[in-house]
C-alpha cells in the first residue's frame, strides 16, 4: 500500500437513505400486505367469501393472470414492456382449439412452443431493428390478434373433446386447483432458474443499466430474446389454462387480460423501468388484480362503483407496493 | 425483496411436484346439494342476473327487469357485468359458484355460443339453477341436464326476415342495401344474417352491396357506415343492421352525410331511441326484444323450480329451449311499444311460460 | 478588505454512519478565484451543495455579504447570488441554448406564462457576450459541441446576476474533468474574465490547475478545513500533503515497478483498423506493455478502445490477440478472448449501481463462480471475498450495493471483473483514474504495474498528459482519428507534456 | 501550453434535425400515392374528406396524449375521461333524460372534468409517485365508472342544435368538428411553441433532473400537463357525443392506444423529448389514411389491425435505422 489515506467508508452516502431498512422491508413485503388487506376487506364486505371453496375458485382464476404476468415479468426486468401477451394468449387459444382434434395430447407442448417462437421473434425485431419494446409488441399485439382473428374466421373455436387439456381442470388433494398449482409452479422454476445461474445477474444488470452490462460482455441481446421467448411460452401456457377452463378458444378471449397483467407486475412492485424486481412479487400483485377483478362485483359492489374502486385501489396499490427509494425519476 | 429463499423455493417446487406425480388429484365439488332434492324457503334464494355490462340500454333494462322481479319476491338480484370479457364472465360464475349454491338462481346472458358449456358445466357441477339466453352451440341442450331450466332466445332468422322484408317495402322492392352485422361469434348475429339473406332471396330486386360487422356498437356502426357510404355512395337505398345500436350509429353517419331519410333502416331489439325513432319515421322497422322481460323471467322460472312452485320434470320439453314472442314495430304501432311494461303476472310460476313462440330449432 | 462574498462558518453535516462536514469554515472574497481542494470524501461535493441550497446543514452558518442566509432552494441560492456548474453537465438537451441559459430564471423573456422568443434571444445573446462566446443562441443544445455546451452552462450560472443585485458568486465543479486541454485554457481564460465582476469556487481534482487558475486555495480533508494556501509559487505537493495529511509518495505512478517488456510477438495486433471516427490504425501492444493513447477531444482514441473491445463497429482492419485473428463483433467475443474493458463513464457504463460488490465483480466472468451450469454460492463469496481483500476494496460486505462505495472503490471492483477470471490478456483502459481522488489513483496505478508485471498488455486513454507520460511505456498521439506519432516513453527517457501536445493539435 | 481558442460560430445542426422529422410526411405522402393509385374511390374527394372528418376525434385526443408523451410519460386515461365526459355533455346539454340545456356551459363543463381527471393523473403521478402508466390506468377505470354512474341505464340522446349541429354541418367542405380539430392542433402547437407550459413539458422530457437543478419546480408543470391532456380528452369525448348524438359509455373505446400510435407513427418518441403536436397531426392523418385506404382497397378488415401493427413498426424502424449505435441502449 502507498497511500495513507484512510478513505471514508462511503464518502458520499449514494441515497442518503441506509436508514430506512425496517421501511424498506415493509415496502418489500407490501404486496403481500396488500393482498391480506384486499382478502379482509372482501371478507367484511360479504363473509362468505372467506370460505375454502371460494378461495379455491379464485385461485383457479388468478391462475392464467399469474403465468401472463410471471413471464411478462421478466421483459419488464429487462426494462422492457411485452404487450403483445394477451393477444398471443388469444392467437394462442385458437391454435390449441384448432390443433387438439389433430395433435391430442401433443397439441400443448406444441402450442407453448409456437408461442415461445413468436415470443422470440420479437425479441429479435426488438434487439435487432433496435425498436423500442413498447412499439415492437404494440405492432405484435395487433399483427397477433388479425392472425388470430383470419384463422379462426373471426369465430370461437369450440373443443369439442377436452381431454387432453382436462388435467388442468382436476383438484390436487381436492382443494387446490391444479391450474394454480401449475401457475405456482411456473413462477417457482422461473425464480429458481433465475436464482442459481447466472440469469439473475444478466437480467437485472441488463434492466438497471443496459451500456453497462453490454461493456461488462452479458450477453444482453440473448438475454432480451430469451425474456421475450419465456414471455411468449408463458403466454402460451396461460393459454392452455383457458382453453382448459373455458372448452373453446376465441380470437379476443385473453385480450382483456392485458391490463391486469401489467397491473399484477406493477402492483407487485417491479419497476416498470427494469432491474429492480422479482416474479413472486408479480405472483401477489396477480392475486391482488384477480381478487379486485372478481372479488369486487361477487360482494355486491355495483359495477360502477367497482371500476371506480378498481382504478382507485390499483393506483394507491402501486404507491404502496413501489419502493421510490429504486427510482429515482418517475415518469 | 424475498419472499422465499432459495431453499423454501426449492422445497416448495419440490413438494409441488411430489404431490403431481403421486397424482393425487380428483374432481373437486359437485358432491353437494343435489338440485331439487328439497325445495328451498323463498328467503333463501339467492337471484343472480349477470349481463355484459350496465352502460348500454338494452341489458341495463335486463338488468332492472331482474331487480323488478326480485323485489316482487321480497329478494335482492345480486347484478353482475362482464364488460363483454368472456373471461371475467367465467370468472364471475366460478366464484358465484364457490360460494352457497344451494338455493343459486342465475340468469346468465353468456357473451358468446363458447362461453354457454362451461357455465352450464359449473353449474351443473354446483347444483344451481341456471336460465341461459340469447346464446348456446347448438349441440347443448337444457334437457340434458338437471338444473338448467331453459334457455331462452328470440327467433333471429324471423326477426332477421321481418325486418329485411321491412326495408325492402320501405325502398319499393328494388336497390341497394348494405348490412351491418352482430359480433360475428354469437347466434343472434349468426340467425339474423340469415334471415336477411332469406329475406333477400324473396326480394329479388334488392341487393346486398356489402356487408361489415360493426360488432352491435353504435360508434363502430358510425364509421363503417360512413366508409361504405362513399365507397357505394347513392347505390345504398337501405341500410339493414343486426340490432338497434348499430342502426342508430348508422342514422347518424346519415344524417352527417347529408343524406337522413334518404335511406331506410331497420334494426332490432326496439330500444326506446329505436322506438321513438320508428315512430318519428326516421327509422323504418324494429323487432322487440323485451329486455326487461328477460331480466325478470330467467329470474322467475329459476326461483318457481328452487322453491318447488315448479318440478324440473313437470317444465315441457319445448319449454326448455324456446323462442319468445316478438312483434315487428313499424310506423303504426309504434306508439304502444314506446314505454317498456312489464306485466307482473308474467312473472307468476303458472305464467312464466306464457311468451313462448315456439321450440327452439 | 471589503465584505467577503460569501462565508462559511462551522458547517455541519451528518449522514447516516459519515460525518460529512464537520465544522467547515471558508471565506470566499469578492473578485477572487478561490479553489477548493480535498480528496474525494472530504466533503467537498457536500459543501458545494449546501451552498446553493440542494442540502440542508445541520448545524453552521452561511454568510452572503455580511448577512446570515439560510438557503433551502437552487433559487433561494440564485437570489443572494449564488450559483453553480455542475459536475456533469447540466443542461437541457432538446432545448434551445437561449432557453437553457435563462432557464428558471426567464424574467423578461416569458410574461404570464408567453414565450416572448426575441427577447430571450436578446437576454442569452447579453451574457453569452459577457464570457465573449459566439454560440447561436437559438441553436439546439444538443447540436453544440462539448465545450460550447460548457460556456452555455457559465453562461447559465451568470443569470443568477438577475435575481439578485449584488455580484454572482460561481461555483465550477470539476469543470475541466471531461475537457481536453484545449478547452481547458478557454474555460480558464473564461474564469480570469469573470473575476472581473464575480467571485468563483472552482474545485478540480487537478492540482495543477487549481494552482493555474487559483488565487488562493482552501482545502478541506475529512469534512474540516485544514488550511489555505496563497497560489502564487505554491506547488502541487504542498498541496497534496495538506489533502492527505502526509507528503504523498514521490513514486506517484510507481515507476519502479515497472517491468521490462519483451519484444517477441506482440500481444495485442492492430492492423488498419477503421471506423466511423477513425482510420487506418496500426497498434501492437506487448505483453507487459502499457501502451498510452493520448489525443484532443474528437481524435478518435475512444472510439478506437471501444472497437478494440467489439463496441463500436469497424470498417476495415484486422485485430490479432497473440497472433491468433480474432473477429470483434460484440463485446462478448471481445471477452471470449481475453479483452476487458474500463469504461470512462463509471457510474452509467462501468458498473451497475444497485447491483451489490458480488454480482458486479462477476458479471463478467460467470465461470469463475459457477460449478456446471449453476451458481455456486460459496465459490461466490471465496472469489469475492478474496479480491475484495487482494485489491484492498472498502465495502462493508460483498453484498453491498456498489453504488454506496467511494469512486475509487467502485473502480476497483470495476477492474476486479477483469481479473477474476484470471484469463485476462489485454485491458483496455479508459480513464480509470477519472474522478478518483489521489490515494485512490495511486492504487489503481499500483494495480495497473501488478497487472502489466503478470503479462497484462493495457492500453490506456489517461486522464492527464502527466497521467499517461509516468504510466507508459510507450504513447501514440492520435489526431482526427489517425495516429499522428508514436513516442517511446522509457523509464528515465520520460517526454514532457509540451513534446505530446506538440503532436496532439 | 497553447493560446486561448475563439470558438468558431456554430451554425446548429437543425437542418439535419427536420432531415429526420421528414420521415412521417414522406411516408404520408408515398402511402397516399399507393392507394391512390390503386383505388378510384379513396382519390375522391368525398373519401379524402371522409379521411379528414374521420381524423378529427382522434386528432384532437392524440393533441393531448403527445404533450404526456413528450414529457416521457405515458397516458393510458383517454377511453375513461372521454366516456365521463361524453356522459357529461350529454346530460348537460338539451337531452331526453333531463331538463337541462346549458349549451356551450355544457360543453365547457364536460370539458372542465376532463381537466379534473387529467389534473387527477398528474396528481398521482406526482404526489403517490405512481408511474404514469398505472396512474393514468387507474384514473381510466375511475373515469368509466363515473359515466356508467351518469348512464344509469338510459341512454341520454342530445337535441342541442348546436351540438348536433358539429357534426353535420360543413365549412369550407370539411364538418365543423374537422374544423375544431384544426383549431385544437394549432391551439396546441402554441401552447408548445410560446408558452412556458409547452416549452417545460418538452423540456422535463428531455433532462427532467436539470429542470430542478435549474430551480424549476417540475410538478406543477407535470400536473399541468396531464390536465391539459385532460382537457383535450374532454373534448374528444364532447366531439364524440356530437357525432353519436347520444352520450355513450364507450365513447373513448380504443382511442388511447390508437392515439399513442398516432404520436409514435407521427415521430414523437415514448422516451420524451422529441416530436411534437406537428408530427402528431402528421401520424394521425397518416392513420386515417391507412385505415381507410385498406377498406377502400378491399383488405379483410382481419387484416387491417395486422397490416396496420406491421406499418407502425416499420415506420419506427425506419426512423431508428439511420441512427443506431453498437451500444445504444434501446428499452
Amino acid at each position: 500500500m502507498s497511500t495513507p489515506v484512510a478513505m471514508k467508508p462511503a464518502a458520499e452516502p449514494a441515497t442518503a437513505k441506509s436508514t430506512a431498512r425496517p421501511a424498506a422491508r415493509l415496502t418489500g413485503f407490501m404486496p403481500l400486505i396488500a393482498l391480506v388487506v384486499l382478502v379482509a376487506a372482501l371478507t367484511v364486505a360479504d363473509p362468505d367469501f372467506l370460505t375454502q371453496r371460494s378461495l379455491t375458485a379464485a385461485s383457479r382464476t388468478a391462475a392464467p393472470l399469474i403465468v401472463l404476468a410471471a413471464g411478462a415479468t421478466l421483459v419488464v426486468l429487462c426494462g422492457g414492456i411485452d404487450l403483445s401477451i394477451a393477444a398471443l394468449a388469444s392467437l394462442s387459444t385458437v391454435l390449441l382449439a384448432l390443433w387438439l382434434p389433430d395433435l391430442g395430447g401433443l397439441a400443448t407442448p406444441v402450442v407453448i412452443l409456437a408461442a415461445a417462437t413468436i415470443g422470440a421473434v420479437q425479441g429479435v425485431a426488438h434487439v435487432l431493428l433496435r425498436i423500442p419494446s413498447f412499439i415492437v409488441t404494440l405492432g405484435g399485439m395487433s399483427v397477433l390478434s388479425a392472425v388470430a382473428l383470419v384463422v379462426s374466421g373471426a369465430g370461437t373455436v369450440r373443443v369439442v373433446d377436452d381431454t387432453p387439456v382436462a388435467w388442468l381442470d382436476l383438484y390436487l388433494g381436492g382443494y387446490v386447483p391444479m391450474s394454480a398449482a401449475m401457475a405456482l409452479l411456473v413462477v417457482a422454476l422461473i425464480a429458481l432458474v433465475l436464482k442459481v445461474t447466472p440469469l439473475q445477474s444478466w437480467v437485472s444488470a441488463t434492466g438497471y443499466s443496459e451500456s453497462a452490462a453490454r461493456l461488462a460482455g452479458t450477453p444482453v441481446d440473448l438475454v432480451k430474446i430469451g425474456a421475450f421467448c419465456v414471455s411468449g411460452a408463458c403466454a402460451g401456457f396461460a393459454a392452455v389454462m383457458l382453453v382448459s377452463r373455458q372448452f373453446s378458444g376465441g380470437p379476443t378471449m385473453a385480450d382483456n387480460l392485458l391490463l391486469p397483467a401489467v397491473a399484477a407486475i406493477v402492483v407487485g412492485g417491479t419497476a416498470i423501468t427494469g432491474g429492480h424486481g422479482s416474479v413472486w412479487r408479480s405472483l401477489a400483485g396477480a392475486l391482488v388484480v384477480t381478487l379486485l377483478r372478481v372479488g369486487l362485483p361477487i360482494v355486491g359492489v355495483p359495477s360502477a362503483y367497482e371500476q371506480i374502486l378498481y382504478g382507485a385501489i390499483i393506483v394507491v396499490a402501486v404507491a404502496l407496493t413501489l419502493d421510490g427509494s429504486k427510482v429515482s425519476i418517475i415518469k | 425483496m424475498k419472499f422465499t429463499s432459495r431453499p423454501a423455493a426449492a422445497i416448495m417446487s419440490l413438494s409441488l411436484a411430489a404431490a403431481v406425480l403421486a397424482g393425487c388429484t380428483e374432481q373437486a365439488g359437485g358432491e353437494d346439494t343435489a338440485a331439487g332434492s328439497s325445495s328451498c324457503e323463498s328467503k333463501d334464494v339467492r337471484l343472480v342476473g349477470q349481463v355484459r355490462n350496465e352502460s348500454n340500454p338494452y341489458e341495463a333494462s335486463w338488468l332492472a327487469g331482474g331487480d323488478a322481479f326480485a323485489q316482487s319476491v321480497g329478494l335482492k338480484q345480486e347484478r353482475l357485468t362482464y364488460d363483454g370479457d368472456s373471461t371475467k364472465q367465467q370468472e364471475q360464475i366460478s366464484q358465484i359458484l364457490a360460494g352457497n349454491t344451494k338455493c343459486l338462481v342465475m340468469n346468465v346472458l353468456p357473451n358468446g355460443d363458447a362461453d354457454t358449456p362451461p357455465i352450464v358445466k359449473g353449474a351443473d357441477q354446483a347444483g344451481a339453477y341456471l336460465v341461459t339466453q340469447w346464446n348456446k352451440p347448438a349441440d347443448l341442450k337444457p334437457a340434458d341436464h338437471k338444473t338448467w331450466l331453459s334457455h331462452i332466445t328470440y327467433n333471429g332468422i324471423e326477426s332477421g326476415q321481418q325486418i329485411g322484408d321491412a326495408l325492402s317495402e320501405a325502398i319499393g322492392g328494388n336497390g341497394g342495401i348494405i348490412a351491418l352485422q352482430g359480433v360475428l361469434d354469437t347466434a343472434a348475429a349468426k340467425d339474423r344474417f340469415a334471415g336477411l339473406e332469406a329475406s333477400l332471396k324473396k326480394n329479388t330486386g334488392v341487393k346486398l352491396l356489402d356487408q361489415q360487422t360493426a360488432n352491435f356498437s353504435r360508434a363502430e356502426a358510425l364509421t363503417v357506415t360512413k366508409t361504405l357510404l362513399t365507397k357505394h355512395g347513392d347505390n345504398v337505398k337501405g341500410i339493414w343492421a343486426a340490432n338497434d345500436d348499430m342502426a342508430l350509429g348508422a342514422l347518424e353517419a346519415l344524417q352527417q352525410a347529408g343524406k337522413a331519410g334518404k335511406v331506410a333502416v331497420v334494426g332490432i331489439d326496439a330500444v326506446p331511441d329505436a322506438v321513438s325513432a320508428v315512430q318519428g319515421g326516421t327509422m323504418t322497422a324494429t323487432v322487440s326484444s323485451d329486455g326487461t322481460w328477460q331480466g325478470g323471467i330467467g329470474l322467475a322460472i329459476g326461483y318457481c323450480v328452487a322453491t318447488g312452485k315448479l318440478k324440473v320434470e313437470d317444465i315441457a320439453a319445448d319449454n326448455r329451449a324456446f323462442f319468445a314472442k316478438q312483434f315487428l314495430i313499424t310506423k303504426s304501432n309504434a306508439a304502444e311499444f314506446a314505454a317498456p311494461k312489464t306485466n307482473p303476472s308474467d312473472f307468476e310460476c303458472a305464467n312464466v311460460f306464457n311468451r313462448v313462440a315456439g321450440p327452439l330449432t | 478588505m471589503s465584505v467577503p462574498a460569501l462565508e462559511v462558518r462551522g458547517l455541519v453535516k451528518h449522514y447516516p454512519g459519515v460525518k460529512a462536514l464537520d465544522g467547515v469554515d471558508l471565506v470566499v472574497r469578492q473578485h477572487e478565484v478561490l479553489g477548493l481542494a480535498g480528496e474525494n470524501g472530504a466533503g467537498k461535493s457536500t459543501l458545494l451543495k449546501a451552498l446553493v441550497g440542494l442540502v440542508t446543514p445541520d448545524a453552521g452558518e452561511i454568510y452572503v455579504r455580511g448577512e446570515p442566509v439560510r438557503l433551502r432552494s437552487v433559487v433561494e441560492a440564485a437570489g443572494h447570488g449564488i450559483g453553480m456548474v455542475f459536475q456533469e453537465q447540466s443542461l437541457v438537451p432538446n432545448l434551445t441554448a437561449a432557453e437553457n441559459i435563462v432557464l428558471g430564471s426567464e424574467g423578461a423573456a416569458v410574461r404570464r406564462g408567453l414565450y416572448r422568443w426575441d427577447t430571450m434571444r436578446r437576454l442569452a445573446q447579453e451574457q453569452l457576450d459577457k464570457i465573449g462566446s459566439h454560440i447561436d443562441p437559438l441553436a439546439r443544445t444538443d447540436s453544440l459541441s462539448f465545450a460550447d455546451r460548457q460556456m452555455v452552462e457559465i453562461a447559465k450560472v451568470l443569470r443568477i446576476e438577475q435575481r439578485s443585485q449584488h455580484p454572482p458568486v460561481v461555483i465550477l465543479d470539476e469543470p475541466t474533468s471531461v475537457l481536453e486541454s484545449k478547452e481547458i485554457e478557454t474555460l480558464f481564460a473564461q474564469i480570469r474574465r469573470l473575476r472581473e465582476f464575480a467571485s468563483v469556487i472552482f474545485v478540480s481534482h487537478r492540482l495543477d490547475e487549481v494552482l493555474d487558475v487559483c488565487d488562493r486555495v482552501a482545502v478541506l480533508r475529512g469534512g474540516q478545513s485544514v488550511g489555505e494556501v496563497t497560489t502564487e509559487g505554491a506547488v502541487p505537493r504542498e498541496l497534496h500533503r495538506m489533502m492527505i495529511g502526509s507528503t504523498g509518495s514521490d513514486d506517484h505512478y510507481h515507476e519502479n515497478a515497472a517491468v521490462a517488456v519483451s519484444s517477441e510477438q506482440p500481444r495485442l495486433s492492430v492492423r488498419g483498423l477503421s471506423g466511423a471516427t477513425f482510420k487506418d490504425i496500426d497498434l501492437d501492444v506487448a505483453a507487459g506493455e502499457i501502451v498510452g493513447i493520448v489525443g484532443v477531444h474528437g481524435s478518435g482514441r475512444e472510439d478506437v478502445c471501444r472497437a478494440l473491445f467489439g463496441a463500436e463497429p469497424t470498417t476495415a482492419g484486422e485485430v490479432r490477440m497473440d497472433g491468433k485473428r480474432i473477429d470483434l463483433t460484440s463485446t462478448r467475443a471481445a471477452c471470449a478472448a481475453g479483452i476487458g474493458y474500463v469504461p470512462a463513464e463509471r457510474k452509467t457504463e462501468g458498473m451497475v449501481g444497485p447491483m451489490s460488490v458480488a454480482d458486479n465483480m462477476t458479471l463478467t466472468k460467470q465461470k469463475a463462480r459457477c460449478t456446471g451450469p449453476f451458481v455456486a454460492p460459496g465459490k461466490q463469496a471465496g472469489l469475492v471475498d478474496r479480491w475484495i481483500e487482494r485489491l484492498s476494496i472498502r465495502t462493508p460486505g460483498r453484498d453491498t450495493a456498489i453504488g454506496r462505495l467511494s469512486g475509487g472503490n467502485q473502480q476497483k471492483v470495476v477492474l476486479a471483473r477483469w481479473l477474476v477470471g484470471g484469463d485476462i490478456r489485454l485491458l483496455l483502459l479508459d480513464h480509470p483514474t477519472r474522478g478518483l481522488d489521489i490515494g485512490a489513483r495511486s492504487e489503481v496505478y499500483r494495480l495497473m504495474r501488478e497487472l502489466a508485471a503478470t503479462g497484462v498488455a493495457t492500453v490506456l486513454l489517461a486522464d492527464s498528459l502527466e497521467e499517461a507520460i509516468g504510466m507508459a511505456d510507450r504513447i501514440l498521439v492520435m489526431t482526427d482519428g489517425r495516429v499522428a506519432t508514436e513516442v517511446a516513453c522509457p523509464n528515465g527517457g520520460k517526454p514532457s507534456p509540451l513534446d505530446l501536445v506538440k503532436e496532439m493539435v | 501550453m497553447t493560446n486561448e481558442v475563439v470558438a468558431a460560430p456554430r451554425r446548429s445542426s437543425r437542418r439535419g434535425a427536420s432531415f429526420r422529422d421528414a420521415g412521417p410526411p414522406v411516408a404520408l405522402v408515398v402511402i397516399f400515392a399507393v392507394f391512390a393509385a390503386l383505388s378510384p374511390q379513396f382519390r375522391s374527394v368525398e373519401n379524402v374528406q371522409n379521411i379528414v372528418d374521420a381524423a378529427a376525434v382522434l386528432a384532437v385526443v392524440t393533441c393531448g396524449i403527445t404533450f404526456v408523451l413528450m414529457m416521457g410519460s405515458i397516458d393510458l386515461s383517454a377511453a375513461g375521461v372521454m366516456g365521463a365526459s361524453a356522459l357529461t355533455v350529454s346530460l348537460l346539454v338539451a337531452n331526453n333524460r333531463n331538463d337541462n340545456d346549458f349549451g356551450l356551459l355544457g360543453i365547457l363543463v364536460a370539458v372542465l372534468l376532463g381537466c379534473a381527471f387529467g389534473c387527477l393523473s398528474g396528481l398521482a403521478l406526482v404526489l403517490l409517485k405512481v408511474p404514469s402508466f398505472m396512474a393514468t390506468l387507474g384514473v381510466s377505470a375511475v373515469g368509466l365508472g363515473v359515466a356508467t354512474l351518469m348512464f344509469a341505464g338510459v341512454q341520454p340522446n342530445i337535441t342541442d342544435a348546436m351540438l348536433e349541429s358539429w357534426a353535420v354541418e360543413r365549412f369550407l367542405g370539411f364538418s365543423y368538428l374537422t374544423w375544431i380539430a384544426v383549431a385544437c392542433i394549432v391551439v396546441g402547437w402554441l401552447i408548445q411553441r410560446y408558452t412556458r407550459l409547452g416549452r417545460y413539458a418538452f423540456a422535463i422530457g428531455g433532462a427532467e433532473e436539470v429542470l430542478t437543478l435549474s430551480g424549476v419546480k417540475v410538478k406543477p408543470y407535470k400536473v399541468a400537463v396531464f390536465t391539459l391532456a385532460g382537457a383535450f380528452y374532454g373534448l374528444g369525448g364532447v366531439m364524440v357525443t356530437s357525432q353519436l348524438g347520444a352520450g355513450l359509455v364507450q365513447a373513448g373505446d380504443g382511442y388511447d392506444f390508437s392515439a399513442i400510435t398516432a404520436a409514435v407513427v407521427g415521430g414523437t418518441l415514448l422516451t420524451g423529448g422529441r416530436g411534437g403536436i406537428l408530427h402528431s397531426a402528421v401520424g394521425v392523418v397518416l392513420v386515417m389514411v391507412l385505415t381507410n385506404g385498406l377498406v377502400q382497397v378491399g383488405v379483410s378488415p382481419y387484416w387491417q389491425g395486422g397490416v396496420e401493427g406491421l406499418i407502425v413498426v416499420a415506420a419506427v424502424a425506419a426512423a431508428v435505422i439511420p441512427q443506431r449505435r453498437r451500444n445504444q441502449v434501446v428499452k
